[in-house]
């Protein structure tokens, strides 16, 4: 399992291909990229989050997703700081020998992490700036598992 | 007297003005806590006027706003999360 | 959408920054990636396929996930020939504005992709060569669309 | 008379011993083409003893062992598939 909560940029590919040499032999890699998004004449995202309960809320997500499924490793990147439309802000990615348990995993990260990691979103545009709200879809998303 | 590291996140933040402070209270719960700091200023008052728009945090773990304060350290406050 | 039916291998780190900075803007991305599995002594995959009719099915499993979800873009590579244990196999990937449809799309390409294009695999290990069989529970997961 | 191309892929390809080969034939579905394969050697009728386990197109579309042939060029027989 490997987590990581960093400010600089990091290369999705790069970290795909990393993940799949080093679990080998299981058969299905499954990733999500979060990127940020340049519509409304969005110019910047800013990402502030809880030093500490994040990577501990990361980490509880990733044992729980482990423990749900037979998984040959997860990976969980997610940025903090100022991003520009286009860059990633996070990635997850899960392999298993099988390709249902890798997809399930990798939804059930990423639906914990929306509404259980403390990262919040400020989006800057040409109206100034406002915190991302939190949608009841995110929240609802969580009854499935 | 217990000594507590209070910190706010995201518009709590903004709306507080400071990301953290030291607070010295007798509350024994999150909700008696959030009824000290409501009454100190209107910047509180204001921050915690929608209990329902909050999330707490004990130690850096989620609770509820009804959750004992003995033996913690820190509690923050902060809006839902949307990360991802 | 990019369909591509190759013999050769290809970088699906480089494939899936290329997929995501060409769909810049979609916030979701999602990739599947098959790898040769190397256990009960697996030493070479044969992947057999019908040019053609592989490339006519893919591109008509891709249209349909095209119209059936909000997507940005979706890309389908898959090899035949021989592969050593450890080599991708095949990548999906697809990208659109929300997480549940980038997901919902790559795992319908997925399902369909494996009992709908014609693809048969060999396994070639220490006691000779056997072609796979396709599971029962791949034809099942098709009714779920 | 039709000319069509029948072409085996996988363990049918195998069990028949070549990839393709044209069909002088007057079925008119696909199951009498079978019909007739299975008539001419021991190795056709081996291959397509249990139509179950075997899939068909024609002209590069899946379709079923009814399928009228009236018009095809390209008929293909194969397991199932099993690819990603």
């Amino acid at each position: 399992m490997d987590i990581r909560v960093q400010e600089s940029a990091f290369d999705a590919g790069a970290e795909l291909n990393h993940f799949a040499a080093r679990t080998s032999g299981m058969g299905a890699v499954v990733t999500f990229n979060g990127i940020v998004r340049g519509d409304g004449g969005l110019t910047a995202m800013e990402i502030e989050h809880y030093p500490g309960m994040t990577e501990a809320a990361l980490r509880h997500i990733a044992d729980e997703a482990t423990a749900r499924w037979s998984l040959g490793g997860a990976l969980v990147i997610h940025r903090y700081g100022t991003l520009q439309p286009g860059e990633t802000i996070m990635m997850v990615a899960t392999c298993a020998p099988h390709r249902t348990d890798a997809f399930e995993a990798a939804e059930f990260l990423m639906d914990y992490l929306k509404s259980r990691a403390p990262f919040w979103k400020r989006e800057i545009g040409p109206n100034g700036a406002s915190w991302v709200k939190a949608k009841d879809s995110d929240e609802d998303a969580l009854t499935r598992w | 007297m217990t000594k507590l590291d209070v910190l706010y996140f995201a518009w709590v933040r903004e709306r507080i003005g400071i990301p953290r402070e030291q607070v010295k209270t007798e509350a024994t719960t999150v909700a008696a806590l959030v009824e000290e700091l409501k009454a100190r200023e209107d910047r509180y008052a204001a921050a915690f006027a929608d209990l329902s728009a909050l999330r707490v945090a004990t130690d850096q773990t989620l609770t509820d706003f009804d959750a004992p304060l003995s033996g913690v350290r820190e509690v923050a406050f902060f809006p839902p999360m949307t990360g991802g």
